[in-house]
């Protein structure tokens, strides 16, 4: 009864246009907004923002980012780790080399930079396909990686290898490096969530979105009515690459605060993001929310249960985290192959119609 | 005989143009097998031109000529009066031609709307920035190519189906919302791959009389590739007739059908 | 002769040996995909858990004795007893079977008709499940394997080429074992595959579900046995590289030295995973021998994935793929 | 939704639950993952040196220490989360056996006032402790590891490596980079050829690298690794008949687990150390009675007396100790992280601590200064016995050669101050 459209008349297309058509939805869509901007701030702690939402917000930029390139625009891609080593190291050049610069800029210059380095690997999406640019993918994951390993210039010449970040604030308040209070970096990483899912949205609802959904289902026929596939696909990587350099840059400098190619944005990092956007759903921008705070959440929350509260051994629970995570995922597959983000959908329209389900 | 440049008035009143595309001399291969041999028609602006022909003739080869998406080894297409350089498929839509499938290539993971809606591409002028922010031209245009969507569809009877991901619709609905996506580009030529393949006699009652509308209304030429021959002969001003990769007849519907090649063709006389 | 390539020579045989073992990790995923059009990405952490499963029996471990242990506070380690490498293998085999079976009834028949990245996905959640099932059951310490394979310099060949070029080649001894051995299993492979009933069937799945169905093959039955071959390879590749380093974690790792030879190779074409794992055992030595030191290094990691990434780039079929004509 | 805040409140009560009362040691361990064949033995060790002073002397000055495990997996991420979680409960120092987790923590320990102690690994620079207030690697560190390896090349090459060829095997990272300036500086001061060979992660496959180090047949070989490829690099070294004594390791890279898996083939191998082998200390008859025999230990207790058990105890050993002089100078039992950081740069192990401890000779006799984070930097070589299958020392605990590594600190750490703007101290 709560959840209902009937009476909720729309006259024009514009407001049928808009991102929550629905108003229930929209005013969930406020108070959740409410909330994040306005409530969770005064009640974190550096456990809350270190343990669970700094990686959440992240981990949402770069499942975003993925999503666009494989959920919308149907490129698989495995090198997500190698993409936000290159936003890590390009911002922590620029926040080195112009220290008086905005941090924030820096932030999105690095995701310009590895925009561009995303699209120079996804040139080969024109002629290869499928599980075969998966696969190809990872020759990015791997070079970048090396990359930053063998040339000293991207770490400054230090003898360690690593990557720290230096503080730097925003409007006097530090953000970055040691001396950060817990709510100005979850601040500071929500404002750029915010701003990214937006962006995300309206190039998903747009002209731009349907190309990338066209070479997504059907990419012969969506050149025959027009779409121009270099160009459809190269944005769909330089897209990607803004955010995922964006996320990788949040990662290293406001997360973090240090980092080693290898160490922080290996393989692994790959397919955690690609599997966020499989858990939470493919071709869906909440989806991408849903399936960073699963992966990020759950692995936290079963450490908590078996240790914290049963006692276990570390070492079992970890290998029990594994089993969990593994079968969660195969039972998911099994029952809702679509995502999180189509079980929110099934369930809303069970909720539409409840409690008068005929 | 009528010149390139001629226009003609029907008997049931609509004028026939002049000549907007013409296919001289194509001929197109696949490694060692020959689809289409030397073959050369027009079509006029206005008209409703079939290409019939038995399976394996190469009609959807010649179909996906005109579209870009093959190119012929030899040949010329010309389109308004200029030879056509060779070009990739999307630049050839880009010029005002859309087509529908023989078997339906829509986009299954979006809404009917949002298909529809791919057809506008053209007319979509905000770059990514403005879309990136929904300002600028992005929000208008999006709009304005709403409103002309909203109009097929009202015209092709699919305002139910709005928001349905195309997916889930039954076949003969999915062929309709192709129709729609196609005339959503408001093209100059619309190419049909056999529109009712597949469909109950209602079915296509219903499509024949889509096609005609659309031909009627919005004035727009139309190539349409189709088995049923009475339909053909129906809708039709003229056919051209493939066999074996080769033109055996064109004309009007009654000529076609007294041309003894096209009945030998249809009847199965050996080929000697 | 002049040195360079004398050692050119060397690392060239050496890159050959490397390739067999890549090309045997990679046709472990080719059978599968051929046969159900799944890319098992869990491939590696088979290897992995047949390798654990191996030295667990051979050494008489109790599975999940520390799991025991924590539960009811018993003090179990061992059985006492230790079991005979080829008995052990045996039993390890059985178990991989089990394990096909297992996931055949419990994931992939609740999964039939899924796209393929849905299947992938699945794979990958099954990797996560076997690798904690795995440590829980033996532990995740490091463990000796010695199922007798020898190891070492081969001083006859080392011999013989010394008295040709005045060097000696290291060619291992393990690595000679292990490429015979793989070898055969590729002979075997190709000739069940080829001439056995079930290896037709299997070959007729992959061509077409519906119409082997149709002809009564049990869609099942080939599942499982694929699953259960494709463990069988996993096991002999643990085996392989288990006793060169020991068996822990990094094992499940080969999987990531297949792929860029299933790229290479395709994912349906067992030639293609044979010549395509021998091109880049010998590209990724040949590579870090004349380049390498001129780049600082370390090449190997990403330089096959480049090889087969360019290679793609001129000839998206593949190596044995025909070509691909377009249609609509 | 409701099933995420359910989740987050759940986790929110759950990290609020620390122990307040002890004197906390958390160990940030790893018991899975691809390095935990050498995290479960440090972690038990670690765990177990405690749980002995508790059961033994009632714990620390009358204060039982608590030991809260948290599982990183080696994971930098992980290593975040086990360091919030754990911060607030008291914690008095941070051991996390990780050099990616250890740059992460140094900026956050900092700021927290906890101290962080990264023994034989992490930041070289953070010797300097004029830059990092509250990071200490003493007693030894990376380049001082790879300075005394030379020296002993030097003593077998009979004085003198003029013209012999030195060969760096080494994981490509940060940490198998660390020597690299070290052995340059080195090679130029004792005229021996440097050269550098990386092994990229994991390190399961070595064969281009162990052709290229046939070739060129180096005299010695210095080896920086970590996990599997500890045993593999072992193994085709003795594949190719590498003379096994002219063959070191890190103290990273001289366990058990790394030389068993080669069978005889490891016999001769060396590896540098900075405490001592074997389980003939007093203290392991204690562990062995009051921890082990008692059912308290930390893992199966099948460990004691390996080389990476031994390191967690000579840990949680200069642990106590620290903790042991804070509660004396303080004279308090129930110290804070701050006294802990006080005490542990007025640190000194003697010969008499160790022997009071019942680990007599165990490590290097050492002393920590304001300006001086990192010990004296002693290490010893130890050998492989494959018929015993035992480690053994073969040197005492010899110094490097400060006047090479000392300039190399000094320009790391003030590039780091420049960089983060750090202020010096103790002036």
């Amino acid at each position: 009864m709560f959840y209902r459209e009937a009476g909720d008349f729309k006259t024009s297309y514009r407001e049928d246009n808009q991102t929550f058509p629905i108003k229930f939805d929209r005013y969930r869509y406020y108070s959740v907004m409410f909330a994040a901007f306005a409530v969770v701030p005064f009640l974190i702690n550096d456990y809350w923002v270190n343990a669970i939402f700094l990686p959440f917000l992240i981990y949402s930029i770069a499942a975003i980012g993925l999503n666009i390139l494989t959920g919308y625009c149907g490129q698989v891609s495995l090198g997500t780790g190698g993409f936000m080593a290159v936003g890590a190291y390009g911002c922590y050049k620029l926040m080195t080399a112009f220290p008086e610069v905005s941090i924030l800029i820096h932030v999105i210059l690095a995701g310009g930079v590895t925009g561009m380095v995303c699209v120079l690997f996804g040139l080969p999406s024109l002629r290869i396909k499928g599980f075969y640019l998966a696969v190809a993918t990872l020759a990015a994951q791997f070079f970048l990686v090396w990359l930053f390993n063998r040339v000293p210039w991207f770490y400054n010449y230090s003898a360690s290898g690593q990557i720290n970040a230096p503080e730097r604030t925003i409007f006097g308040i530090a953000v970055t490096g040691p001396n950060t209070q817990a709510w100005a970096t979850y601040l500071f990483c929500l404002v750029i969530v915010t701003v990214c899912a937006l962006v995300a949205r309206n190039l998903t609802r747009g002209m731009q979105g349907r190309q990338w959904m066209a070479i997504r289902d059907m990419d012969i026929a969506a050149e025959i009515i027009g779409v121009n596939p270099l160009k459809a696909k190269i944005s769909a990587f330089a897209v990607s690459g803004f955010f995922v350099g964006i996320a990788g840059a949040l990662l290293f400098a406001v997360y973090l605060g240090a980092a080693e190619a290898g160490d922080s944005f290996g393989i692994t990092k790959s397919f955690l993001v690609l599997f966020m956007i499989i858990i939470g759903g493919l071709g869906s921008i909440f989806g991408s929310f849903a399936g960073a705070a699963f992966l990020v959440l759950l692995p936290v929350f079963l450490k908590n249960v078996l240790v914290g509260w049963l006692g276990w051994p570390t070492d079992m629970a970890a290998h029990l985290e594994f089993i969990i995570v593994g079968a969660l995922i195969v039972i998911f597959l099994i029952a809702e192959p679509h995502g999180l983000a189509q079980l929110w959908r099934v369930a809303k329209e069970k909720l539409r119609l409840w409690p008068f389900p005929h | 005989m009528l010149d390139a440049s001629d226009s003609y008035v029907t008997e049931d009143g609509r004028t026939i143009g002049a000549v907007v595309m013409e296919m001289k001399n194509i001929t197109l291969r696949f490694g060692g097998v020959v689809a289409i041999k030397d073959i050369s028609f027009d079509i006029r602006e206005g008209e409703i031109r079939a290409i019939i022909g038995p399976n394996g003739a190469g009609k959807s080869s010649m179909l996906n000529v005109i579209s870009g998406f093959y190119n012929p080894q030899e040949g010329q297409v010309f389109y308004k009066g200029k030879q056509r350089p060779q070009m990739r498929p999307y630049q050839v839509a880009r010029q005002g031609i859309a087509r529908t499938f023989q078997n339906i290539a829509l986009f299954e993971g979006m809404t009917v709307l949002d298909n529809i809606m791919t057809g506008r591409l053209h007319h979509t002028k905000a770059n990514i920035w403005q879309q990136a922010f929904w300002k600028g031209k992005a929000e208008a245009e999006e709009v304005a190519n709403r409103e002309v969507v909203e109009k097929i569809i009202d015209f092709l009877e699919i305002q139910s189906i709005r928001k349905t991901p195309v997916g889930r619709l039954p076949y003969g609905l999915k062929k309709r919302v192709e129709l729609a996506r196609a005339l959503a580009a408001e093209p100059s030529i619309l190419l049909l791959d056999e529109p009712m393949a597949g469909m109950n006699v209602e079915e296509k009652e219903d499509m024949s009389r889509f096609i005609l509308d659309v031909n009627d209304e919005f004035g727009t030429t139309i190539a349409l590739i189709e088995h049923d021959m009475g339909v053909v002969m129906d809708l039709s001003d003229r056919v051209v007739v493939m066999d074996y990769g080769q033109k055996i007849g064109d004309g009007t519907p009654d000529e076609v059908r007294n041309n003894q090649a096209v009945i030998d063709a249809y009847l199965g006389v050996a080929h000697d | 002769m002049p040195d360079q390539l004398i050692f050119g020579m060397e690392v060239f045989l050496n890159g050959l040996m490397a390739g067999v073992l890549y090309a045997l990790v990679a046709l472990g995923f080719v059978l599968i995909y051929k046969a159900s059009g799944i890319f098992n990405y869990a491939q590696g952490v088979m290897a992995l858990f047949s390798a654990l499963t191996l030295v667990g029996i051979m050494e008489g471990q109790i599975p999940f004795a520390h799991l025991i242990n924590a539960i009811f506070g018993t003090e179990l380690h061992h059985f006492g007893w230790h079991v005979p490498g080829i008995l052990a293998i045996v039993l390890t085999m059985a178990v991989m079977v089990l394990l096909a079976i297992c996931v055949q009834k419990f994931v992939f028949r609740h999964l039939v008709g899924q796209e393929p990245i849905i299947l992938f996905m699945a794979t990958i959640g099954l990797a996560y499940f076997l690798e904690g099932v795995g440590d829980l059951m033996w532990g995740s310490e490091i463990k000796k394997l010695d199922v007798g394979l020898p190891q070492g310099i081969n001083l006859a060949i080392d011999e013989t080429t010394f008295g040709w070029f005045g060097y000696g080649f290291f060619i291992d001894n393990l690595d000679i074992v292990a490429t015979i051995i793989a070898a055969l299993l590729v002979a075997v492979l190709v000739i069940f595959a080829q001439y056995t009933k079930q290896g037709r069937a299997m070959r007729a799945v992959a061509d077409d579900h519906q119409a082997a169905l149709s002809v009564g093959v049990s869609l099942n039955f080939i599942w499982v046995m694929v699953w259960s071959v494709a463990g069988f390879v996993a096991l002999v590749a643990g085996i392989m590289w288990g006793t060169k380093s020991g068996v822990q974690f990094s094992l499940s790792l080969i999987a990531l030295k297949a792929l860029p030879v299933l790229m290479l190779g395709g994912f349906t074409s067992i030639p293609g995973a044979i010549v395509g794992g021998l091109i880049i055992g010998v590209g990724e030595k040949l590579f870090e021998f004349a380049i390498g030191p001129l780049v600082g290094g370390a090449t190997e990691n990403w330089f096959a994935y480049v090889l087969a990434l360019i290679f793609l780039v001129f000839r998206p079929q593949g190596l044995f793929g025909e070509k691909i004509i377009e249609r609509v | 939704m409701k099933l995420k805040l359910a989740t987050l409140a759940l986790g929110a009560t759950m990290a609020a639950a620390p122990v307040m009362a002890d004197l906390v040691f958390p160990s940030l361990s790893y018991r899975t993952g691809p390095f935990a064949a050498g995290g479960i033995p440090f972690a038990d060790g670690y765990a177990d040196y405690f749980t002995l002073l508790n059961e033994r002397d009632g714990g620390i000055g009358g204060e039982m220490a608590s030991v809260p495990e948290c599982e990183t997996a080696y994971n930098t991420e992980k290593g975040v989360e086990c360091y919030e979680a754990t911060k607030d409960s008291g914690a008095l120092i941070y051991q996390p056996l990780s050099t990616g987790i250890t740059y992460q923590l140094i900026p956050k320990v900092t700021a927290d006032g906890i101290p962080l102690h990264t023994m034989g690994y992490g930041r070289t620079s953070a010797k300097n402790g004029k830059v990092f207030s509250h990071v200490f690697n003493y007693p030894v560190n990376y380049w001082d590891g790879a300075s005394v390896g030379v020296n002993h090349f030097m003593k077998q090459a009979g004085g003198s490596l003029e013209g012999k060829k030195i060969t760096l095997l080494h994981f490509n990272g940060a940490y198998g980079r660390e020597p690299i300036p070290t052995l340059e500086a080195l090679s130029a001061k004792h005229g021996f050829d440097f050269n550098a060979i990386p092994i990229d992660y994991p390190g399961q496959e070595q064969k281009s690298q162990w052709l290229q180090i046939r070739r060129e047949r180096p005299d010695f070989i210095l080896f920086w690794g970590w996990g599997v490829m500890n045993q593999v690099a072992v193994q085709e070294a003795a594949n190719i008949r590498f003379p096994m004594e002219n063959f070191m390791g890190i103290w990273w890279s001289g366990s058990e687990n790394d030389v068993i898996p080669a069978g005889d083939g490891a016999n001769g191998y060396k590896s540098l150390q900075f405490h001592n082998v074997g389980n003939d200390f007093p203290v392991f008859d204690d562990i062995q009675k009051y921890v082990v025999d008692a059912g308290k230990a930390a893992g199966a207790g099948d460990q004691v007396g390996t080389v990476l058990y031994n390191r967690g105890v000579y840990a949680a050993f200069l642990a106590a100790e620290a903790a042991k002089q804070a509660q004396a100078a303080n004279g308090t039992s129930a110290i804070d992280a701050s006294m802990m950081r006080d005490a542990m740069e007025s640190l000194e192990i003697t010969a008499a601590t160790m022997e009071a401890a019942g680990l007599p000779g165990f490590g290097p006799e050492f002393k920590v200064s304001c300006e001086n984070h990192g010990g004296d930097g002693l290490a010893a070589v130890g050998q492989w016995d494959a018929a015993s299958q035992s480690w053994s020392l073969i040197s005492d605990f010899e110094p490097s050669d400060g006047s090479v590594i000392g300039p190399l600190v000094d320009a790391d750490s003030a590039a780091y101050a420049e960089e983060n703007k750090v202020a010096m101290s103790c002036n």
